[in-house]
């Protein structure tokens, strides 16, 4: 006999909506991978193959209008956040209709309309930026969290160090997500970090730190949505860890020699993260197969249009030269859905005026202040 | 109108600004509690709160990115460096994320942001803490590069710089800091990217920008007891440059020196001469000469600090001879 | 002579001085097990070992301080930069320690180190990937500045910067890694400081340096067609600037342009000009012409990449402009 | 009846060096103070007074051929480890006969004969360079320790995190104290610091790490002999954390209102470092108060020559300005007390061609590497 069945947590709805995006980046991203082959797409190219877990179970544990942003490994976490796949993939091809007018290409995916700002080309230094939407959050009283993802080889940078120390002793809300894939381009985490298990790092800021498995969708959403309870609480930032794996090499130029084939095709069969979420719903019968085949059918579909859409979009005018360095008088903000497919965006973050607003925020909490000052003796 | 020192003009800068709008904030070590190393926040902290006047770690890289990230999101910061010389730390931040966010975004994001803090030699420092770091900046498209030398000027082009939608860099002097000018009261705003002619002249045109501009005032006023009329034009804004104040003052003079505290190689200065001579190379009757910081780096003794920089003399110097009066 | 690409002359130049001088080490990202990001140290891990040759982490600010202390006490460090763009995370230890070491010690040290890797565009990148970052460190003095266009030229520069006793700063480029030209075998050595003629020419002097200086050639051939005489001066050393051979070439055509691929204000090539204007003003038939990379953040879409850099087409208006055949 | 008491494991001797060496940086910090009022001194000095155990405890534990460097601190070091007197307070006048020509003032003490590498103005510039040093003795098979002061506030710079990671990853013989003087200019470091006791910083990095008391110069030698003994042993890097009080302003022009008069007091009457070695050596009977004053006038005396050296000094010559910022070919390095004093300098540091040099250090042990590479199934 079996043991009694404990039940799941999670809706069917929940499961094959994860489904669905992890699927979507995936098959997003073999396709960008062999338009890149074809010469459609150019410059560096660096897939999240592997990696979906990690950008889809944090997505659906956080609120749409939180802000996220990551690394130049950038194009699944926008998919998943309900970027048009057909303007991302337009962006990768260097036209006139992606997110960025063709302007940024793979490495920086930017889709504000869904929360997500970027897409950083320096290693490391998307880190600062998010404690400052973070702190920005605490200044205006919102309970935004903000997530920030970067590489393991990034938590190397002294931005690392700098940052959470703020964030910690300024309790800013955001969620530092390292995707562990134990390589920075060629080279093993083990070869260059004195502590490979970067969540350690985060006691050297008094802060939460903790592992998570990156190959498994539920895990990641557990843990963020403990993360943002944690962060919306006040209690200060969160490291976690996403151990995870990049089946492909770093970028498309890479042939990833310095990996072994056996490391490479156990991760592919035992752990890959769409397998073991279709699994996790077929036991718990929140799924059926029929629903992960029209799934996949319909998301193919969708990936296809998106190439056509891509491929048959012009290039950025050349007047575009111009614009975009420096904004203009009275300029207003690109809202690239508007923009390109005419229609009417309606969830553009929007702030309260200069006017309007009342910090009453105290980052160093002036009693507290006054207390230490008057125990040791100093007038104010 | 009131006699404010330069740190002064900042002060109220800020407080005005940071009254008008709550979206603006300073940061930078030493800015609260201490009220700046330079004293420029003075005060502030008690005004506006600890959220609003923060008091930084030394990370130079770190708040920079912190207050760059802020901005993407609608606040509007303002960065102390508390020099310029250890904002290199910080240039990443700077040059590739501030510089180039609206950029690689399409159009989606805006910076509005103020770096600021002292530039120059502050006074026996030596070569760490003596650096004009200006052209370093300026050569990047994507940010604003200003830097005023009187009070008034630095009270309405900070304002104006943080109503700026883009990152404005902000070029102030230790040793301008306690200078003393008259500064209009209340809603002085001085629009950035324009020149201003701050003595007229015939003869010859002196072009310059932050505490050099002392000198050439000193100069100037020495030329004209000798007869030689130096018109002294301030930059003030050094991204964009003004060209058209350039070539309007030395189509009317047709000789040009440019004094510049930093080094030659690179400088701005080499920029304005090479809009000159590709733009009024007719009009000028002698080749333009510029009186830079030497090629060195900068002693802390007294004899070799001061040699190092320009001054009045050398300006003079110059003067003379793009009028063909060497010795003279 | 050998034909030998960019990047294996590179190789040459480390390999040779490495066996020469056990006191040299190469340290980078990716520079050991991966042999290099862009090849440049393929085979040299096996050769010299993991001391000599080391993967470090990504933290380009500690591995480039930590080798100028390795300088400071007698080893001669060379530090790939695994493209300038990222350097800018290292440019305090660059401008602040090693330029400055000597003097502060007031002569006591010396910094015998070279800091090279790829700069301008790498094509496809967009702006954080693709800055011609030159004039940043061509500002500063007590560094050495170079950035050679050929391979002879690339073995010749790396070989005599690893031999120099102060700081070098080595501009590569990613799109010059796969070109190839003759390299001299053995002791080939090319001094710092000499601007090179490459190619002879009496009506115009097209000043260019790095990967520019293809599109000169490129377009030096043409103007040949029509009959026009350039003269393609390669500067190779940007600091300092050879004056001389400036200075020569212009006294021999009378008109100039200079080709450069990062941003126009404060660049290297408007101290060209400067030096032009101020000690060879007569001798100029035409305003001194600048072809630069445009003013703006660089995009990754291929036509606006293109239209932003110099090239060809752009060079031969400006050889036109300056002997007024424009339209021609 | 007393305690029997436990012998004391120093000799007098060495008591008495500490003493005088610390005595020396008083006196002369005192003096340079006076000199900088008088308008003698200018630009920013930065005095170590109250800090001088610091410095002597653990520089009596080294060999004199250690290399060590420092913040802008530095006048405390140098003097203790051997240079004149005379030509440092000279370089604060920016006097041709000071160390550095007068080029570097108080910020920039160099004395290369006696191992002292700098005086650096930017926070936390000089730690990479420390690494770098370490890395050096390292690579030569010297079995050398580096060591390397810094703030308290200097933690917070990126560059102590990524040294540290690459010092621990490589194994380094670095000894790095940071003198917590509890406040970095005007901000105590519980301010800025999410984690105010710097030495627990070191388990981020897998990396000795302990607090020492920094009035306590026996305290501090025992600490850093302790450190050395692991260093040369290979043993990797240590972080000391010695925990000091600065009796002064963080400048000359700091007034230090940040404190209380009542914590400045008690630091001075309770934590003074030479008293308190004074009466450990009184207790211990190694060394009488005769010895102490015989010392105390011996060195006020020195410092009085000092002070008179540097003023009747000419300022350097105005050709100098031309020189040391880049070496000429065949140029030399200068001695300085050689060059000013005429003495023949015989410790300058002499390292072995590269001819001579064989590099035996295997940085990332090659058969471990192929081991681990075996396991992986890699190729090499
Ligand atoms: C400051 C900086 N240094 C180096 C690089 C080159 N680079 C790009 S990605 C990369 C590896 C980063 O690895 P990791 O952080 O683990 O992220 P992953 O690619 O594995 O997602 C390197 C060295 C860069 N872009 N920026
Ligand atoms: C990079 C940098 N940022 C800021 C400064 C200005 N500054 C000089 S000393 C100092 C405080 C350093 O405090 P700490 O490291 O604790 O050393 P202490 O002065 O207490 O010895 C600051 C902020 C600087 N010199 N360099
Ligand atoms: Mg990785
Ligand atoms: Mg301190």
């Amino acid at each position: 006999m079996e043991a009694p069945a404990v039940a799941s947590p999670y809706s069917k709805e929940q499961l094959l909506t994860m489904y669905r995006k992890m699927y979507l980046i995936r098959r997003f991203e073999e396709r960008a991978g062999q338009q890149y082959t074809l010469g459609k797409i150019a410059g560096f190219c660096h897939l999240y193959i592997g990696q979906e877990a990690v950008a889809v179970g944090p997505i659906e544990a956080i609120r749409p209008d939180d802000y996220m942003l990551s690394a130049y490994r950038d194009h699944g976490q926008p998919l998943a956040r309900g970027a048009d796949a057909g303007m991302v993939m337009a962006e990768l091809f260097g036209r006139g209709t992606g997110y960025s007018k063709g302007k940024g290409g793979s490495m920086h995916i930017f889709d504000i309309e869904h929360h997500f700002y970027g897409g950083y080309g320096i290693v490391g230094g998307q880190i600062p930026l998010a404690a400052g939407m973070a702190f920005a959050s605490r200044y205006r009283n919102e309970d935004r969290v903000t997530v920030c993802y970067f590489g393991d080889a990034a938590a190397n940078q002294g931005a690392f160090h700098e940052t959470l120390n703020m964030a910690s002793k300024w309790k800013l809300p955001v969620i530092y997500i390292c995707e562990n894939n134990r390589y920075g381009m060629g080279t093993a985490i083990s070869r260059t970090s004195a502590v490979p298990e970067i969540y350690k790092r985060a006691s050297a800021y008094d802060m939460r730190g903790e592992p998570v498995d990156g190959m498994d969708c539920l895990k990641m959403y557990e843990a963020v949505k403990d993360a943002a309870a944690w962060c919306r609480a006040g209690k200060g930032p969160v490291l976690l860890e996403a151990n995870t794996y990049r089946f492909r090499g770093h970028s498309m130029a890479d042939p990833a020699t310095y990996r072994s084939k056996t490391e490479v095709e156990e991760e592919r069969t035992k752990n890959d993260p769409i397998p073991k979420l279709r699994a996790y719903a077929l036991k718990n019968k929140l799924g059926a197969d029929a629903d992960f085949e029209a799934i996949e059918e319909d998301v193919k579909a969708q990936v296809d249009a998106a190439v056509k859409f891509a491929d048959e979009s012009p290039e950025p005018s050349v007047e575009e030269l111009w614009r975009d360095t420096i904004v203009d008088e009275g300029e207003q903000d690109v809202r690239p859905r508007e923009r390109v497919l005419g229609v009417k965006v309606t969830n553009w973050p929007k702030y309260p005026s200069g006017q309007e607003l009342k910090v009453t925020w105290d980052l160093e909490p002036r009693e507290q202040a006054e207390q230490a000052d008057k125990k040791a003796g100093l007038s104010r | 109108m009131p006699e404010l020192m330069y740190r002064e003009a900042l002060n109220q800068a800020l407080a005005e600004e940071m009254e008008r709008d709550a979206n603006v904030f300073l940061i930078g070590e030493e800015v609260g509690r201490y009220n700046g190393a330079f004293k420029v926040s003075q005060g502030l902290l008690d005004k506006f709160g600890s959220a609003r006047i923060i008091d930084a770690p030394i990370s130079e890289l770190g708040f920079t990115g912190m207050s760059v990230g802020a901005a993407m999101v609608g606040l509007r910061p303002v960065v102390e460096m508390m020099t310029w010389n250890f904002a290199i730390l910080a240039m990443d931040q700077i040059v590739n994320n501030a510089a180039k966010l609206r950029h690689m975004s399409g159009g989606q994001l805006r910076c509005p942001i103020v770096f600021r803090g002292p530039g120059g030699a502050g006074g026996r420092l030596s070569s760490q803490h003596s650096q004009a770091l200006e052209a370093n900046y300026a050569h990047f498209p994507g940010l604003k590069v200003i830097a005023p030398a009187t009070p008034a000027d630095a009270k309405g082009m900070l304002k104006a710089a943080i109503r700026d939608e883009n990152p404005v860099i902000m070029f102030e002097g230790e040793r301008l800091y306690a200078l003393k000018g008259e500064v209009p009261e209340g809603e002085h705003v001085v629009p950035l990217g324009k020149a201003d002619v701050k003595r007229e002249g015939t003869d010859v045109t002196i072009i310059t920008w932050s505490r050099m501009y002392y000198f050439c005032m000193e100069a100037a006023e020495q030329l004209a007891q000798e007869g030689i009329s130096a018109e002294v034009l301030d930059l003030r804004t050094l991204r964009p440059l003004d060209e058209e104040a350039i070539l309007a003052s030395v189509r009317k003079t047709n000789r040009v020196i440019i004094v510049e505290e930093g080094w030659a190689l690179a400088g701005v200065g080499a920029s304005v001469v090479d809009i000159i001579q590709s733009k009024a190379f007719d009009d000028l009757d002698a080749p333009v000469e510029r009186v830079t910081g030497l090629d060195v780096n900068m002693s802390y003794a007294a004899n070799l600090e001061n040699a190092t920089q320009p001054d009045a003399t050398k300006i003079i110097a110059a003067v003379k001879k793009v009028l063909y009066r060497e010795g003279a």
